[in-house]
C-alpha cells in the first residue's frame, strides 16, 4: 500500500498502460519531457517510454484530436491531453463529427479507441478560460463516452479502462482534486473501473444526493456531518456523464423519494437537467419532494476576482444545507 | 504539352488498365447523374474532370499496403485503389453492403476497410487530421507505409488544414496531402477562397514541398505523385501536391453551375477534357486501337448496367442497424470495458 | 397580405433589416451573388445590396464566427450563415468563447451583436452532416441566445429581433419547414418577435405539448385531431432554446399536470432534459403523470438508407399516440 | 548590427518617451513578479525581451483611432497605446476598475476600450479572427484605421491563424498580423512547433507579404511596421511580421523555464537583454545622459509604488457583478430584444 493522490493515481494509470500496451501513444502540448504537462500528470513518462511515444505537440487541438483518431483508426492507441477543458472547444468538430461517429457510420469497419483527458473545473484563480466545466457541449454524442473520476481508486481504474474501452472516451479531471484527495492504493493491484456506470459511495435512507468532481467532496463531508444528527444520505458518484448509468441513478432516487443533484457547472443546460429528466420519466411517483438542483450561477464560468470565483462556486455549506432543507422537505 | 503516356514508364498493360479505369469511372459517373435524374438515387456528386489526375495519384500508391483518406470526388482513384462499380452503386442506393457506408453514408463518401481508404465525414478538411494519425503510425510501426489524404481547394481555408499540415511538417510524417484544384467552392470561386498565387506556396510556411501539378496530364501527375511517395517511403516526410484539375459538372446534383458559371466558360471546360486528350494518347500511343476501344466502351456499358441491377436489388440496411454499432459492446467477463 | 413560406420570410427578414440597417452585412459559404446560399436564404440580397455587404467567405467556419464577432465588437451588424448545423462545430470555440463571453469579461465594454444562422434538422436525405440538431452543443452558454423560429411569422420576427439583439444569438432553421409551411404576412407589418419568450401556440386543458421545429407541427397537427375526440392540448413552441422561458414553461405544465416534451434530436442529452427539469423542480407537485420526452433514438443522427431515415425520425403518429398515451394516463 | 535610435526618423523628444515607457514596463513587469511571489497577487505572464520589439510595434500605430487585438505578454505596446501602470495593476489586483477586465478577468489580458484594445480570451489565437471583423469594419466605413493583433510563435499552430490570414488576403483587409516570436510555446521549442525556415513564409501562402524582423532592435522593428501600417491605410491589404524576440522569464508565475532551458541558453538570454542594448542606444545618442536616467530609475520606482498601493487599495468588483452584463436588457418599451 502506498498513499497517493488523484494526480499520481492518473499518472500510474498511464505509467501501468504505456507498460503493457506498446502501441500506446500519450501526447498533448508539453505533455513530453521534461515538462511532464503543465500539471505534471505525464511526468517521467517520456524519459521511460520514449519520445516517440510520449510527445509535445504544437498548440492546435483539432489536430491533437485528429491525430489521436487517426492512431486509434490503424490500430493504434492514444492519450491525447488538452492543456485545459477550456481548450477542447477548438477540437470539437474531430471529436463530435469524427470520433463520435467513426464506428457507427462505418458499421464497426474503423473505430476510434482514443482517450481524451482535460482538467477542468475552477477555484484556481483560472479566471474564464482555465476554469470551466465543458462536458455539457459533449454529452449527448452516440458514440462518445463522457467520464470522470471523483475519487483516487477511479483517477486510476477510471483511466486505465478508458485507455482500454474501444470507444473514443472524454475524460474530465477536476484540477481541484488533484493533490487535494489522497487514498492508498496497492501499487499491484490492476485497478479497472466500470466505464459506464454510476458508483453509489454512501448508503442512506432519507435523502439521495448526486454529483462528481469536486462537489462530491462536499457531500460526502456533508453527509458525515448530517448523519451524526440522524439523516442518513445515499451518495451517487455520477461518474459516467454520458451515457447516464440510468438504472443506478433511478434505483438511488426512488430509494429515498429525495433527491438532490449537485454540480459546479452553471445550472441551465448543464448535464444534472438530463438526469432530473430521467428521474421524472422514470420515478416520479416514487418522489416525496421535487427534483432539487445545486449548481453555479447562469453567468459565465468563471470571474477572476477571489471573492467573485468563490461566490460562483458551490460551496460546502451551501450543500450541507441543501441537504438538510431537502431532508426536512 | 500534355506529356506522353509511356514517359511515365507504366508498361503497356499498366496503362490499359489505368485507361480502362478512367474510362468505366467516367461512365460510372454518367450513369450516376443519370440515376439521380431518374429519382433511382437521391444525389450524386460527379468527378468528372478530376480522373486524369486522379489516376496518375493512384497509380503511385500500393492499396492494401497504404492509408487512403479520400474526398467524395475520388471516385477514379477509389477505383483504381481496387473498389468495383457494383460496390459503389450500393453505396449510392443506400444498401447495407454497401463498402463506403453500409448504406448509413451519404453516396459519394467512399471508403473500404479492404484497401485501407478509411470512413469519411462530410465535414471537408475533417480527415487531414485523422491522416496525420495514421501517419504517425507508420513511425511507430517503423514500417514504410505512406498516407495518402486528398481534399478540394475551398476546404484548404479550413484551420484543420493547416493544422495538420503543420504537424506533419513537425514530426517529418510519411504523408502526401493533396489539394484537388478544380477552382471552385461549390458557387465560390478561387479568388474568393484564397490569395495566394498557389497553394502549393504554403508548403514553405510548413517545412515540407509544395509542388503544382498539371492534373490534366497523366504522367506529369503520376511522377510527381511517385516522387511524394518515394519521399515518404524513405522517412523525408511529407508533400502538398496541388493537383489542377477541373470541375465539370455541377457541385453535387442538388447545385446548378449555368447560374454562376458563363456559357463561355463551361465550353471551355468541356472543350478541355483530359479524358478526350488520354483518349487521343492511348491511341496515338497504341496503347489501345480504336477497335478495342469500341469494344471497351461495350464492355463497360453492360458490366455498369449488370452493376445497376445488383446494386438495386442488394438489401437496405436492417432496422436494428439503428441501435447497433454506436459503442463497443462492453465485455461481460470484465464487466468494464469495451472489446479493445 | 401575400402568402410566403418560411424560407421568404427570412428573406424577407434579412431584406428589410439591410434595407434599415447600413451597418448590417451578411455573408458565408456561397451566400453573396449569384447563388444567395445552398437554400437561397439569401438570394437577391448581394444584388440589391452590394457585394461589400452581402458576400462570400472562403471555408473557414472559424473564421466566420470571428469575422461577424469582430464587425459587432467594432460598431457594425453581422449575420453570419453556417451552410448546414452540422458546420457549426468548427466555429464552437468562437461561439464560445468569444461571442458568448464578450460583454460579460468585458462588463459592457464590448459586445458581439451578432446573428449566426444555421439550417438544422433530418429528413432530407443528407446522412450524418446534413442532418443533425447541433443546438444541445451550444445551450447553457451565459451570453449567447440559442433560438429556433417553427412559424413562418416566426421566421420573419425572430430574425428580425435577432438582427436588433445586442447580443450574438445562434439562429436555426429547420431545414424541412423551408418549403413545407407557408402563412399570410403583410408585407408592411414590422414584425418583431420576443427573443426570450416561449409561445402558446393552442390553448387547452387535459394535457401540455411542448416542443420546437418540424415536430412542433406534428404536435399541432395532433391537437388538432384529438380535439376531435374530446382531448384539449396546450401546446407550447418552445422557441427560445436558451436561456429558456421558465414562467411560459412551468405555467403551462401546471395548467394540464400532464407534459410531453417533443423534438428531433436524440433524447439523452438533448434540451428537453433541461425543460423537464425546470418542471419537476418548480412544479412537481402539480404534475399527475411522468414528464415524458419523445425524441430521436440515441444513435448518431442521422443514417442515410431512407428506412433508417424514417426510423430515426420521430414520426407524427408516434407524436399522435404519444399524445393520446398521456391524456388517458 | 542594432541601427541606430535616430535612424527610426522619430524625434529625441519621441524616443524619450519611448524609452521611458520601455524603462516603466520592464520595472512594472518586474514589480508583478514580485508582487505575485510574496503572494500579493496570483499570477503574472511577463514580457521581459519582447519590450523593445513592442515599442517599436506601437509607435507605429494611432492610438485611438487604430484598433489593437494584444496578447497576454504585450505590456508594454498596451501602455505605449496610452495605458497607465495603475490601470495595470488594478487588473492584476483583480479590482474593477482596471480597464482589462474589471475583475473578472485574470492578469495581462490587455484591453481597453478607451484605446480601441480590444478584450481577449485566454484561448490562443482566436483573437485573430475577430481582427479581421475588425479590419473588415474599416472598408465599410471607408475609414483608413488600420488594426493590429498579435500573437506568440507556438499559437500560429491553431487553425484559427490560418483562417484569418487565408481571409485578410482574399478581402485585403487593413489589418498587421504580428507573431512575437520567443522560440518557446511554454516548454515546448519552436522546432516543435513548427518546420517552416521561418513563419514569415506563411504570408505567400496567403498572398500578402510576410516579413522577419529583429524586435530586439528598435529602429528596424518601428521601420518595418510604418510599412505595414502605411500599407494596410493605403488599401494594399494585410502584413503577416514574425518578429524575433526573447523569452527572458518564465512562460508565466506558475511555470519553471531552469527545467526545459540550460542554464547556458538562460545566461545567453541575459546577456542578449535588449533593453541593455537600447540603454547602451539612448546614451550613445545622446537621448538621455546618465543622469538623467537615474532621475528616471527614481521617478519610475516613486510612480510604480505609488501605483501599486492605489491599486491595491481600489475596490474588489460587488458580488452583484455576478449577474450584470451577461445579456444586454430587454428593452422594457418594445419588449422583444436587447439595447442594440
Ligand atoms: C466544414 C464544412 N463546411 C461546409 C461544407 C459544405 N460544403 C461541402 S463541399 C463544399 C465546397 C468544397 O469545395 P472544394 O474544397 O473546392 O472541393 P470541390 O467540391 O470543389 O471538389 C462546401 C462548402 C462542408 N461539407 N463542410
Ligand atoms: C487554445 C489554447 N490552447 C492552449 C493554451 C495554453 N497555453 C497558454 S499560452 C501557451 C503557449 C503559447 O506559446 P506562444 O504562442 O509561443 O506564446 P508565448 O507564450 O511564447 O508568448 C499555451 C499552450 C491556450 N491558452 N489556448
Ligand atoms: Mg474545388
Ligand atoms: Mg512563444
Amino acid at each position: 500500500m502506498a498513499t497517493i493522490d488523484y494526480l499520481q493515481a492518473l499518472n500510474q494509470a498511464l505509467d501501468e498502460e504505456l507498460a503493457q500496451d506498446d502501441t500506446l501513444t500519450v501526447f498533448g502540448e508539453d505533455v513530453g519531457a521534461p515538462k511532464g504537462g503543465v500539471f505534471n500528470v505525464t511526468q517521467g513518462l517520456a524519459e521511460k517510454y520514449g519520445d516517440l511515444r510520449v510527445f509535445n505537440t504544437p498548440l492546435s487541438e483539432a489536430e491533437i484530436a485528429g491525430l489521436a483518431i487517426g492512431l486509434g483508426v490503424s490500430g493504434h492507441h492514444a492519450v491525447a491531453e488538452f492543456q485545459f477543458a477550456d481548450y477542447i472547444l477548438p477540437a470539437t468538430n474531430q471529436i463530435i463529427s469524427e470520433a463520435a461517429r467513426m464506428r457507427y457510420r462505418s458499421q464497426g469497419d474503423w473505430s476510434a479507441p482514443v482517450v481524451f483527458r482535460a482538467p477542468y473545473g475552477g477555484g484556481v484563480g483560472g479566471g474564464f478560460y482555465h476554469s470551466q466545466s465543458t462536458e455539457k457541449v459533449f454529452v449527448g454524442q452516440p458514440g462518445l463516452r463522457v467520464v470522470t473520476p471523483s475519487t483516487v481508486r477511479d483517477a486510476k481504474g477510471l483511466l486505465k479502462s478508458a485507455i482500454r474501452c474501444a470507444d473514443p472516451v472524454l475524460f474530465f479531471e477536476h484540477k481541484r482534486l488533484y493533490h487535494s484527495i489522497k487514498a492508498d492504493i496497492d501499487p499491484d493491484e490492476e485497478i479497472l473501473t466500470p466505464i459506464d456506470k454510476a458508483q453509489v459511495l454512501r448508503q442512506g435512507t432519507d435523502i439521495t444526493v448526486m454529483s462528481y468532481g469536486i462537489t462530491l467532496q462536499y457531500v460526502l463531508q456533508a453527509a458525515e456531518e448530517l448523519a451524526k444528527s440522524g439523516i442518513q444520505t445515499e451518495v451517487v458518484d455520477i461518474r459516467s456523464l454520458y451515457p447516464l448509468d440510468e438504472a443506478t441513478i433511478v434505483a438511488a432516487a426512488k430509494k429515498t423519494g429525495k433527491v438532490l443533484l449537485v454540480n459546479e457547472d452553471n445550472k441551465e443546460g448543464g448535464v444534472l437537467g438530463e438526469i432530473s429528466a430521467i428521474i421524472s420519466e422514470q420515478a416520479l411517483f416514487d418522489l416525496d419532494a421535487p427534483i432539487k438542483r445545486l449548481a453555479g450561477p447562469d453567468s459565465p464560468a468563471m470571474p477572476y476576482a477571489k471573492n467573485l470565483e468563490q461566490a460562483f462556486l458551490v460551496q460546502p455549506d451551501q450543500v450541507k444545507q441543501a441537504m438538510q432543507e431537502l431532508a426536512e422537505f | 504539352m500534355t506529356r506522353k503516356l509511356q514517359e511515365s514508364g507504366l508498361t503497356k498493360a499498366q496503362l490499359r488498365v489505368v485507361y480502362a479505369q478512367i474510362l468505366r469511372s467516367r461512365r460510372l459517373d454518367e450513369r450516376m447523374l443519370q440515376l439521380q435524374r431518374t429519382g433511382k438515387t437521391s444525389f450524386h456528386t460527379s468527378g468528372q474532370g478530376q480522373e486524369i489526375g486522379q489516376a496518375g495519384m493512384a497509380m503511385a500508391f500500393e492499396p492494401g499496403k497504404d492509408y487512403y483518406l479520400p474526398y467524395y470526388r475520388d471516385m477514379t482513384a477509389f477505383m483504381l485503389f481496387g473498389i468495383t462499380a457494383k460496390e459503389i452503386l450500393m453505396d449510392s442506393f443506400g444498401r447495407y453492403d454497401g463498402p463506403s457506408g453500409h448504406g448509413l453514408q451519404m453516396p459519394n463518401h467512399y471508403a473500404a476497410k479492404r484497401v485501407k481508404a478509411v470512413s469519411q465525414s462530410s465535414t471537408v478538411a475533417s480527415q487531414y487530421p485523422v491522416a496525420t494519425g495514421i501517419a504517425y503510425g507508420a513511425k511507430l510501426e517503423n514500417s514504410d507505409r505512406v498516407t495518402l489524404v486528398t481534399t478540394g481547394d475551398g476546404s484548404t481555408g479550413e484551420g484543420e488544414f493547416h493544422e495538420a499540415l503543420n504537424f506533419a511538417g513537425v514530426a517529418k510524417l510519411p504523408v502526401v496531402f493533396v489539394i484537388e484544384n478544380n477552382g471552385y467552392a461549390i458557387s465560390t470561386p478561387h479568388n474568393e477562397e484564397y490569395a495566394a498565387k498557389s497553394l502549393a506556396l504554403r508548403g514553405q510556411g510548413y517545412g515540407i514541398p509544395g509542388v503544382d501539378v498539371d492534373g490534366l496530364d497523366f504522367t506529369a501527375t503520376y511522377l510527381a505523385f511517385k516522387e511524394a511517395v518515394a519521399r515518404a517511403r524513405k522517412g523525408d516526410g511529407a508533400t502538398l501536391i496541388n493537383l489542377h484539375v477541373l470541375r465539370m459538372q455541377d457541385h453535387t446534383s442538388d447545385d446548378n453551375q449555368r447560374i454562376y458559371r458563363s456559357k463561355a466558360e463551361l465550353a471551355e471546360v468541356k472543350a478541355a477534357d483530359p479524358l478526350k486528350t488520354m483518349t487521343q494518347q492511348v491511341l496515338d500511343e497504341g496503347i489501345y486501337t480504336q477497335a478495342e476501344l469500341d469494344d471497351l466502351e461495350k464492355q463497360l456499358k453492360k458490366d455498369i448496367n449488370v452493376a445497376t441491377d445488383q446494386a438495386e436489388a442488394a438489401p437496405l440496411p436492417d432496422l436494428s442497424v439503428l441501435s447497433q454499432n454506436i459503442f463497443a459492446p462492453v465485455d461481460k467477463e470484465s464487466g468494464i470495458y469495451g472489446n479493445n
